[in-house]
C-alpha cells in the first residue's frame, strides 16, 4: 500500500461523495438552461439530501431487512469503487480490488441490492422496476466486459492502475480505433447503467414507464437520501472511469500536495465536462421504446466486439 | 438535431425574472425543509382548471423549480401535498392515505377556491367537504383557478427562496 | 327536433330503427318528474343536423327500461348511470354493475331523485370491486391511482399483466363525481353559467357554449350572428391552448422534454392571449345565454407567429426518429372499433371517422372546410397529427372570423323570459362533441341539466386500443387520448 | 496402504454397510443419512489425501472378468472424489429427516442412496476402462432408482425417469464406443496403456475417440444439445438426490472429458477444444436462458447446472486450446478456473437444492409464482438460499465470482497467445460468459426475490414453517463451504492446481496470476464492503434527526390495500427477457378473450397461457422421437415405460459391452 494509494483512497471517496450531488445539480442546470428555464441551482441536490436526512424514516409494512439494508449496500459498493479506482491518483489504496471486473461486479451488486429491495416491497411497481433493471443489467454485461476486454488486451491486464498508467505512457493509443470503438460502447453502457435517456428517464413522473425510480418509490427520508446519493455517486463513478480510461491526464502519479491537487482538479473538470455533455446530449434524444433498448445494447456489444477484433488485427 | 439547436438558441431564456420574495408569514415547519420542497399533487375533485395553472407555474415561463420546489412521483418522496378541488366522497380516503404516506415534517397546500371552501360545488351530494375538513391545511392559495403567479408565491412561502 | 313519447316496450324497436338509419345515441338521461320517472334518449344524425328525442315514461312502482346495450355500446353505459343515479333498472343488461356510485355508496340511495335527501352512512371504501380476473400462470395486477405519480386526474386503472404485456385493462372512474347536474336544479339559466364553466376546467368554452345553446334552444332564443362568431373564436382559442399542451405532453412522455418546454412556453402565450381577450386565462365570463362579450379580439399576427412556432415544434418532434418510432403504430384504435364504441372528437378523427359537430351540428352560418387529416391509422401518431393539423385550421378560422367581426366585441340577442321547455346544445369542444340538454320549469328555472362530455364515449376506447400494447406505453397512449375525468365524472 | 487408499476402502466399506443396513431396516432413514454422510466424509479424506500427493493404485484382477478392477487415485481423480464426498456429507446429513418427511422409505430407494455415492466416488478412481464403465453404469442405475423414487407423485416423475434412462444409456453407449475404439489400439484397457497409446493414435482415430466420448460425457454433464434429461430428472428427484446429481454427478462428465481428452489422448488438436469451447459457451447461455424463463424453482436450478457445466467446459476448451498452442501456464490457468468452478458449483448448487428442498418440504410447492413471503417464517432457509443465490450469480463476494474472474483472466490473456482461432473464439467466449453472468444475476434475483421476499402468493406459502434441524445442518455445511470458497479461495487453490497439473495462480489473501498481471483479493473486497457499510450506517446515524421509524402501509396510490395478486410474479419478471430472446426461446403464448353475447367490447373472461418449450430439444429430439414412434410396434413394446425394463436394458448393454470388449481385445 503506497502513500499515493492511501492519499487517493482518502481523497477520492470524499471528493465523489461531496461532488456527485453537485454533478447532478450541474446536469439538471444544463438541461434547464437548454429548455429556457432558470433552474434550481447547482447546489439543489445537496439541499434535497440535507432535507431528506432530517425527515422521518418509514418502514412500509411487510418489508424485510433486504429493503432496509439495500440503500446501505448500494452506497457501500459505490464507496468501495470510489476508494479503489484510480480517479485522482494512479495507485490504488487496495490494489487487488482495483480490477475492472471486480469494479463492474461491485456496481452490479449495488443494482442487485436495489432490485431485491424493489421486489421485497411486494408492490407491482417495485417488481416492475426490478425486472426491467435486471433485464437491462443482463444485456449490458456482455458489452461492458467485452469493452473491458478490448481495453485490457493492449495492456495485458484488467488492473485499473495498469491500464491508466499504460495510457499515460503511451497517449497515442487513445486515438486508436480500438479505444474509440470501446469508448462508444462504454458510453452506451454508462447511459444504460445510470438510467439516463434514451434508456430511462430520470425525471419521469409516470410509474408505468420508470425503471430505476419504480424500485425506490417506497423509500422515504434518510433511506431515500442514500439511494439518491448512491445514484449520483454511480453516475460520477462511471463518468470518472470513462474519463480516466481514455484520458487519464492530470492524474497524480506522486504523493505531493500539488500533484494531488492537480489530480483533484483534473477529475472535477473531466467529470464536469462529461456530465455537461451527457446532459446536453440528453436534450436531443427521446426515450426508446422499452424493447428497443436491447437493440441499442446489442449494437453496442457489436461495437465492443469490433474493438476487440481491431485490437488483435491492428496490433 | 441542428434544427433543434437553432430553435433552442433562437428562443433563448424563457423564464421571466423572479418577482420579489413574497411578504407574509411562512408555516413554521417549512423552515425545516431548508429550501427544498418536494411536492405531490393530489386532485381531490377539481374541475382540472387548477391543474392547468399548476402546470403553468412549473412551466418554463414561471419556472417554479428555480425556487427549490419540485413535483415528485411518490408521496414517500414528498414534503408537501398540493391539493386541488373540493374533496369528493370518493377521494376523501385516498387523500387521507396520501397524507399518511408522506414522511414528517409535512405540509398541505390547498390550491384554489374549491379546495379552500368548496367554491361553486358547496352543497353537492358527492362532496365530502373542503380540504381542511379532511387533512390539516398549512397554506391556502386563492383563485378559481389561482393565477400561476399566486401558485408560485404560495410555493415560495414553503421554500423561502 | 322530433320528440316522441313511448312506453318502455316500444323503446328497443324505435331506437333500433333510428340506429339503423345512421343515428347515434348522443345522450340518455333519467328525469324525476315528481310523480313518475322518465328516461330521455337523444339521437342525432350528421348530415342535416337531425335530432330525435325519445321520452320513455316509466312505471312509478317499478321504473324499468329494456336495455339497449345490445344495440349500442354507449347506451349500456348511460343505462348504468341512470340506474345509479335514479334507480331506473335496465332489464336484460349484460353488465348491470355500478358505474357512478362506488362500492361504499349506500345501497338504495339514488342521489338524483328529488326526494333523495341526505345520504345514509357511507361504507368502507375497501370493498370488493367486481373485476374481471384474468386466468393463467404468472398473471398479476398493477393497480394505479386514483392518486397518480404525474399530474393526472383521479382514476383507478387495473392492469392484468404478464411482465410488460397488457392482457386486460379496467378503468374505474367517477372518483371526482361531485353531483354537478343536481346543483343546476332550481337555478336561473344565468346562475347556471358558473357551473357550466366548471364542468371541465380545460373546456370552459365548450361546455358553457353547449349549455347556452341548449338554453337558447329551449327558449327558441335568436342569437345574433356576431355573438356566434365571438363564441366560435373562443371555442377555437380553447382548442389552441389545449392542443399545444397535448402536443408538448406527448413529447414529454417520450422524454423529449425540450419540446414540452417549448409547448408550455407557447401555451403560456396563448393563456395570456386568452386573458387579454376575455379577462380570464381559461376564457371564463365571456359567453352567456343570448350572446357573448369579449374585451378584445385576438391579434391575427400574434396567432400567425404562434402557428409558425407550433409548426416548428411539430416538425422537430416528428423528425426525431425515436419520437416517431414511439408514436407510430402505438395503441391503434381501428376505425370499426372507434365507430362501434361511438368515439368522438380527436380520437374518432384519428381513427378515420368524420365526426365534427362544427360541421354536423353547426351553430354558425358561415361554412369552414373540414380539416384534412393526413394520417388516420388510429395510433398515437395519428392522434398527435390530428391535433397538429387542427391547430393550423383553428388559427385560420380565428383569423377569418376576426376579420368578419371587424372589431365588434359584444353582441346579445333580445332577452327572452319565462316559458318552460327543453333544449339541446351540441358543440365541438376541443376533445370532441359536447351535448347539453336542459329542461326549464314554467318560471324559467332549470329543472334538469344533462351534460355529456365526449370523454364519456371515449373512455371505453382506451382499453380497446391498448390490446397488444406494453405497459410502459400506457402513459403515452393515455395522454394521446387525454380524456377528462371531471367532465366524465361530473 | 496410504491415507487415500484407506479412505477409498472406507468409502466402499461404509457405503456397502449402509446399503446393507438400509436393506434390513429401511425405515431408519437416520441410519442411511449418517451412513451416507460418513461415506462422503471418507471420500473427502481420500480425495484430499490424493491431492496432497498420496496417490495410490490397486488392481484386483479377480473381481471383474477380463482385466479386473483397477483403481488409481491421482490428484485429478482426487479432486472429483473429494467434491463428491463433500456433497454427500451435506446431502447425507440433510437426508436424515428429509427422507422421513417425504415418505421415501421404500427399501430400494434407501439402498440406492449410499450405493450412488460409492459409485460416484469410484468413477474418478477407476484406472481401466472396464472399471470405469461398470462404476459409471452403477452410478446411472442407482441414480435412476432415486429419480423415480417419488413416482407416485405424478406422471412427470415417470416421464423424467424415462428420459433419464434413455439418455443416460445412449450416453453410455457413446462412451463405450469411443473407449472401445481406443482400447482396440492399445495393448490392454488400463489407463496406463491407453495413455501410452494415446500419443500414437492417428488424428482420425483420436478424433473419433474424442468425439464419441465427448458426446457421452457431456450428456452426463447436461451439456447442450444432450441436456434434455437434466431439467426433467434433477427437479423430480428428492432434493438431496437433486443435490447429489446436480452438484456431484454432472462433474463426472467433466472429469471424463478431462481424463480422456487431456490425460489419455494427450491434448489432441485445436479443433477439439474449439468444439468443447463452443459447446460450453452455447450450453452456458442456453442453460441460463432457460433458467431465466423458468418459474419452477428446482427446474431453474437444474437448468442452471447446464449453464455452470457450460462455463466449466469453456474453461476446459480454452485450456485445451492454449495447451495445443504451447501456452502451458495459460492452459493451467484456464483449467484451474474450470476446476475451481466445479468445486464452487458443487458447493452452491448443493446449498441451493437443499434450500429448495426445504421450501418444497414446507410448502409442497416449487412454483415460484405460488411462493413468496418465506423470509419471516423460514429465516434460515431464506438466508441459505440467499447465500447460494449470491454465490451462483458471479457477484462479489460470491463463490462463482472468483472462478469466473479467473476464467475471464484466462480468456483475456489468451488473445495474444492463441492465434487467429483464439482471436475469434476468445472475445465471443468472453461475451458468452458475460451474458451468462448477467442472465444468472437476473435469474437468481428472480428466484430469491420472488420466491422468498415480499408477501406469500398462496396459502401454502403463508403456512410455511422452518425445516427440522438436520436439514438446516445439511444446508449449513454447504453454506460454510460456500463462504470459505468465496472469501478464501486460496484455501482450495493448491488442491485445484494439483488436479489441473500446473500452478498459474499464487497467493494467499490476494490471488495473483503467474506470468501475467492480474490480482484479486476477495477477502479484502469483502472487508472493504463491510467497512463501507459500517461507515455509511454510522454517518447516517449521526446525521439523521432523532425521529422514530414509523411503520406505514404500502403506497397503494390511494386505491386500497394491495393483495398478493398485485405482486410481481416470476413469469412476469422473466417476460422482458423472454421478449428480448423470443427468437431463441420461441415461447408459445395464447390469450383467450371471451366476450358477452351483447357486445364484443364487454369482456367476459380472459385467459392467458404460456409455454416456453426447449427449442433445441424440439428441433433435435422430436423428429427422432417421432421416427421412433413411427417404427411402431417394436418400438412401443421396447419403450413400455416400465422402469424395470429400462434397468434391464442397462444390464444388457453392460453385458454386451463387456462381451464386445472381450471380442475386440
Amino acid at each position: 500500500m503506497s502513500a499515493l494509494g492511501v492519499v487517493g483512497g482518502v481523497v477520492q471517496p470524499v471528493l465523489i461523495v461531496a461532488g456527485s450531488p453537485l454533478l447532478v445539480g450541474l446536469m439538471r442546470q444544463v438541461r434547464a438552461r437548454l429548455e429556457g428555464r432558470a433552474g434550481a441551482g447547482v447546489a439543489q441536490p445537496w439541499r434535497d439530501l440535507r432535507k431528506l436526512l432530517r425527515k422521518e424514516r418509514i418502514t412500509p409494512r411487510g418489508t424485510s431487512e433486504v429493503f432496509r439494508f439495500a440503500p446501505l449496500v448500494l452506497v457501500a459498493t459505490t464507496l468501495v469503487v470510489a476508494v479503489v479506482v484510480p480517479f485522482v491518483a494512479t495507485e490504488s489504496a487496495v490494489d487487488p480490488v482495483a480490477d475492472l471486473f471486480a469494479v463492474v461486479a461491485l456496481l452490479a451488486l449495488g443494482a442487485v441490492a436495489l432490485a431485491l429491495a424493489g421486489l421485497d416491497t411486494g408492490t407491482a411497481f417495485g417488481g416492475m422496476g426490478a425486472s426491467r433493471e435486471m433485464t437491462i443489467l443482463a444485456l449490458v454485461e456482455p458489452t461492458l466486459l467485452v469493452a473491458i476486454f478490448a481495453l485490457s488486451v493492449r495492456v495485458g491486464s484488467t488492473n485499473l492502475g495498469a491500464i491508466v498508467s499504460s495510457t499515460l505512457h503511451d497517449p497515442a493509443r487513445v486515438i486508436s480505433p480500438v479505444s474509440l470503438l470501446a469508448a462508444v460502447a462504454l458510453i452506451v453502457v454508462i447511459v444504460a447503467e445510470t438510467g439516463r435517456i434514451p434508456v430511462d428517464n430520470p425525471s419521469t413522473h409516470l410509474e408505468l414507464t420508470m425503471v430505476h425510480e419504480a424500485m425506490v418509490l417506497e423509500y422515504a427520508g434518510p433511506d431515500l437520501a442514500l439511494v439518491e446519493l448512491a445514484s449520483a455517486m454511480r453516475l460520477s463513478v462511471f463518468l470518472g472511469l470513462l474519463a480516466n480510461l481514455f484520458a487519464p491526464w492530470g492524474i497524480a502519479t506522486e504523493a505531493t500536495p500539488l500533484a494531488v491537487l492537480i489530480g483533484v482538479l483534473a477529475l472535477v473538470v473531466k467529470v464536469g465536462v462529461l456530465g455537461g455533455l451527457l446532459a446536453a446530449g440528453e436534450v436531443f434524444v427521446a426515450k426508446l421504446r422499452l424493447f428497443r433498448v436491447p437493440e441499442l445494447l446489442a449494437g453496442s456489444s457489436l461495437l465492443a466486439l469490433l474493438a476487440v477484433a481491431a485490437s488483435f488485427f491492428l496490433a | 438535431m441542428l434544427s433543434l439547436w437553432r430553435k433552442i438558441r433562437r428562443t433563448g431564456r424563457v423564464a421571466e425574472p423572479p418577482p420579489p420574495l413574497p411578504e407574509g408569514e411562512r408555516p413554521e415547519r417549512a423552515a425545516l425543509l431548508g429550501g427544498s420542497v418536494q411536492i405531490r399533487h393530489v386532485d381531490a375533485g377539481s374541475c382540472n382548471g387548477c391543474e392547468i395553472e399548476i402546470g403553468s407555474a412549473f412551466g418554463p415561463v414561471h419556472d417554479g423549480e428555480r425556487y427549490g420546489a419540485r413535483l415528485v412521483a411518490s408521496p414517500r418522496h414528498a414534503d408537501a401535498l398540493l391539493v386541488t378541488g373540493v374533496v369528493t366522497r370518493n377521494m376523501a380516503e385516498p387523500l387521507r392515505r396520501t397524507f399518511d404516506a408522506v414522511p414528517a415534517p409535512k405540509l398541505v397546500v390547498a390550491v384554489g377556491d374549491c379546495a379552500r371552501n368548496c367554491g361553486v360545488f358547496a352543497g353537492a351530494y358527492g362532496v365530502a367537504g373542503a380540504v381542511r375538513d379532511v387533512v390539516p391545511v398549512d397554506v391556502e392559495i386563492h383563485g378559481c383557478p389561482p393565477r400561476p403567479e399566486a401558485i408560485v408565491e404560495g410555493l415560495r412561502k414553503l421554500t423561502g427562496r | 327536433m322530433i320528440t316522441r313519447t313511448l312506453t318502455p316496450a316500444e323503446l328497443p324497436g324505435q331506437a333500433g330503427s333510428l340506429l339503423e338509419r345512421g343515428f347515434r345515441l348522443a345522450l340518455a338521461a333519467g328525469h324525476d318528474d315528481g310523480d313518475r320517472l322518465r328516461a330521455v334518449y337523444l339521437f342525432t344524425a350528421a348530415p342535416g343536423d337531425r335530432r330525435v328525442e325519445l321520452h320513455v315514461l316509466l312505471d312509478p312502482q317499478a321504473p324499468e327500461v329494456p336495455s339497449l346495450a345490445g344495440l349500442s355500446f354507449a347506451a349500456g353505459r348511460f343505462e348504468r348511470e341512470m340506474h345509479d343515479l335514479f334507480g331506473i333498472v335496465p332489464t336484460g343488461h349484460p353488465l348491470p354493475q355500478r358505474l357512478v356510485r362506488h362500492f361504499h355508496w349506500p345501497r338504495g340511495w339514488y342521489p338524483m331523485l328529488t326526494d333523495a335527501g341526505e345520504p345514509p352512512e357511507f361504507g368502507s371504501v375497501d370493498g370488493p370491486y367486481p373485476f374481471r380476473t384474468v386466468e393463467g400462470p404468472g398473471v398479476y395486477e398493477i393497480p394505479v391511482g386514483p392518486v397518480h405519480a404525474g399530474m393526472i386526474g383521479p382514476g383507478h386503472f387495473r392492469f392484468s399483466v404478464v411482465g410488460e404485456t397488457i392482457l386486460n385493462l379496467k378503468a374505474r372512474l367517477w372518483f371526482v363525481h361531485r353531483g354537478l347536474e343536481k346543483l343546476f336544479r332550481g337555478r336561473t339559466p344565468d346562475e347556471g353559467i358558473e357551473l357550466a364553466e366548471r364542468v371541465s376546467g380545460d373546456t370552459t368554452v365548450g361546455h358553457t357554449l353547449a349549455y347556452c345553446l341548449a338554453v337558447e334552444d329551449a327558449h327558441r332564443w335568436a342569437v345574433p350572428e356576431d355573438a356566434q362568431r365571438i363564441r366560435a373564436i373562443l371555442l377555437e382559442l380553447e382548442r389552441l391552448y389545449n392542443h399545444i399542451t397535448d402536443i408538448g405532453a406527448l413529447c414529454n412522455d417520450v422524454a423529449y422534454g425540450v419540446l414540452n418546454a417549448h409547448s408550455q412556453r407557447v401555451r403560456e402565450r396563448l393563456l395570456r392571449l386568452n386573458d387579454t381577450v376575455t379577462g380570464h386565462r381559461l376564457l371564463r365570463g365571456a359567453i352567456h345565454p343570448g350572446g357573448a362579450t369579449v374585451t378584445a379580439l385576438p391579434d391575427p399576427h400574434e396567432l400567425a407567429a404562434i402557428g409558425t412556432d407550433v409548426a416548428e415544434i411539430v416538425e422537430l418532434a416528428l423528425s426525431n426518429t425515436v419520437v416517431s418510432d414511439r408514436f407510430t403504430g402505438t395503441a391503434p384504435l381501428r376505425r370499426d372499433q372507434a365507430a362501434d364504441l361511438g368515439t368522438l372528437g380527436v380520437v374518432a378523427r384519428a381513427s378515420g371517422l368524420d365526426v365534427d359537430a362544427r360541421h354536423d351540428h353547426p351553430f354558425l352560418s358561415a361554412e369552414f372546410p373540414r380539416t384534412v387529416h393526413t394520417r388516420t391509422d388510429g395510433d398515437v401518431l395519428s392522434r398527435f397529427l390530428v391535433r397538429a393539423e387542427e391547430f393550423t385550421t383553428s388559427i385560420a378560422m380565428i383569423t377569418s372570423l376576426t376579420g368578419m367581426l371587424d372589431g365588434r366585441i359584444t353582441a346579445t340577442g333580445p332577452a327572452v323570459t319565462g316559458a318552460g321547455g327543453s333544449g339541446v346544445g351540441i358543440v365541438e369542444g376541443w376533445r370532441g362533441t359536447i351535448v347539453h340538454r336542459v329542461e326549464l320549469t314554467g318560471d324559467g328555472r332549470l329543472s334538469r341539466v344533462k351534460v355529456v362530455d365526449p370523454s364519456f364515449f371515449n373512455w371505453p376506447a382506451l382499453p380497446v386500443a391498448l390490446t397488444d400494447t406494453i405497459v410502459p406505453d400506457f402513459p403515452l397512449t393515455n395522454k394521446s387520448f387525454n380524456l377528462s375525468y371531471a367532465g366524465n365524472d361530473l | 496402504m496410504n491415507l487415500a487408499a484407506t479412505g477409498m476402502a472406507a468409502v466402499v466399506a461404509i457405503g456397502l454397510v449402509t446399503a446393507l443396513l438400509a436393506a434390513v431396516v429401511p425405515a431408519r432413514s437416520a441410519v442411511v443419512g449418517v451412513g451416507t454422510a460418513v461415506t462422503g466424509a471418507a471420500a473427502v479424506v481420500a480425495g484430499a489425501a490424493a491431492l496432497a500427493g498420496g496417490s495410490f493404485s490397486v488392481v484386483l484382477p479377480e473381481v471383474l472378468p477380463l482385466s479386473g478392477v483397477a483403481l488409481t487415485l491421482d490428484p485429478l481423480g482426487g479432486l472429483f472424489v473429494a467434491v463428491t464426498g463433500g456433497v454427500a456429507v451435506a446431502a447425507g446429513i440433510y437426508a436424515m429427516s428429509y427422507v422421513d418427511s417425504l415418505d421415501l422409505r421404500t427399501r430400494g430407494v434407501q439402498v440406492a442412496l449410499p450405493l450412488f455415492v460409492v459409485a460416484m466416488a469410484l468413477v474418478p478412481a477407476a484406472a481401466n476402462v472396464s472399471t470405469l464403465l461398470v462404476c459409471w453404469e452403477l452410478m446411472a442405475l442407482a441414480s435412476l432408482v432415486l429419480v423415480v423414487a417419488e413416482h407416485r407423485r405424478g406422471p412427470r416423475v415417470a416421464s423424467a425417469g424415462r428420459w433419464y434412462a434413455v439418455m443416460t444409456h445412449l450416453g453410455f453407449v457413446s462412451v463405450l464406443i469411443g473407449l472401445m475404439v481406443f482400447v482396440a489400439h492399445a495393448p490392454d484397457d488400463s489407463f496406463a496403456a491407453l495413455r501410452e497409446a494415446g500419443g500414437r493414435l492417428s488424428p482420425a482415430v483420436a478424433g473419433v475417440v474424442f468425439v464419441a466420448t465427448l458426446a457421452g460425457f457431456t450428456s452426463k454433464a447436461g451439456i447442450v444439445p444432450l441436456h434434455a434429461w437434466l431439467p426433467r430428472a434433477h427437479p423430480e428427484a428428492p432434493s438431496h438426490v437433486s443435490a447429489l446429481m446436480s452438484a456431484a454427478m454432472v462433474n463426472l462428465g467433466v472429469y471424463g472429458v478431462v481424463r480422456v481428452g487431456v490425460d489419455l489422448l494427450g491434448g489432441g488438436t485445436a479443433w477439439w477444444w474449439l468444439l468443447v469451447l463452443a459447446l460450453g459457451a452455447v450450453s452456458a447461455v442456453y442453460g441460463i436462458l432457460q433458467a431465466a424463463m423458468s418459474s419452477d424453482l428446482k427446474r431453474l436450478l437444474g437448468q442452471s447446472t447446464t449453464e455452470n457445466m457450460g462455463l466449466v467446459l469453456v474453461g476446459i476448451g480454452a485450456a485445451g486450446l492454449f495447451a495445443s498452442s504451447g501456452e502451458h501456464t495459460l492452459a493451467a490457468l484456464a483449467l484451474t478456473a474450470a476446476l475451481l468452478h466445479v468445486v464452487g458449483h458443487a458447493a452452491f448448487k448443493t446449498l441451493l437444492f437443499l434450500a429448495a428442498g426445504s421450501v418444497l418440504h414446507a410448502t409442497g410447492s416449487r412454483d415460484l409464482d405460488a411462493l413468496g413471503g418465506l423470509r419471516p417464517v423460514m429465516p434460515v432457509t431464506t438466508a441459505a438460499f440467499g447465500l447460494g443465490a449470491l454465490a451462483a450469480s458471479a457477484l462479489p463476494p460470491g463463490t462463482a465470482f472468483v472462478s469466473e474472474w479467473l476464467l475471464l483472466q484466462a480468456l483475456i490473456h489468451g488473445l495474444p497467445a492463441g492465434g487467429v482461432a483464439a482471436a475469434i473464439a476468445m472475445p465471443v467466449a468472453v461475451a458468452a460468459v458475460a451474458l451468462t453472468a448477467g442472465l444468472a444475476v437476473a435469474t437468481f434475483v428472480k428466484a430469491f426475490g420472488v420466491g422468498f421476499l415480499a408477501k406469500p402468493r398462496s396459502g401454502a406459502a403463508a403456512d410455511a414453517h422452518e425445516s427440522p434441524f438436520t436439514m438446516l445442518a445439511g444446508m449449513g455445511v454447504a453454506a460454510v463451504v460456500c463462504v470459505v470458497l468465496a472469501l478464501w479461495p486460496a484455501g482450495v487453490l493448491p488442491a485445484v492446481q494439483a488436479a489441473a497439473g500446473g500452478a498459474a495462480v499464487s497467493g494467499d489473501v490476494t490471488l495473483r496470476l503467474s506470468q501475467a498481471t492480474g490480482a484479486l483479493s476477495p477477502l479484502l473486497l469483502t472487508l472493504g464492503l463491510l467497512a463501507a457499510v459500517v461507515v455509511v450506517a454510522g454517518v447516517v446515524r449521526a446525521a439523521v434527526a432523532r425521529r422514530a421509524r414509523r411503520e406505514a402501509r404500502l403506497w397503494d396510490c390511494g386505491g386500497g390495500p394491495m393483495s398478493a395478486r398485485m405482486e410481481y410474479t416470476a413469469t412476469s419478471f422473466a417476460e422482458p427477457l423472454q421478449r428480448v430472446f423470443d427468437d431463441v426461446v420461441q415461447p408459445e403464448l395464447d390469450v383467450d378473450v371471451s366476450h358477452h353475447q351483447e357486445s364484443r367490447y364487454l369482456v367476459q373472461a380472459v385467459e392467458y397461457r404460456r409455454k416456453v418449450p426447449d427449442r433445441i430439444e424440439r428441433r433435435l429430439y422430436e423428429p427422432v422421437l417421432n421416427a421412433i414412434t413411427a417404427w411402431g410396434g417394436a418400438g412401443r413394446r421396447l419403450a413400455s415405460g416400465s422402469v424395470h425394463r429400462y434397468l434391464g436394458y442397462g444390464f444388457y448393454v453392460v453385458c454386451g459391452a463387456l462381451i464386445l470388449l472381450a471380442v475386440t481385445r
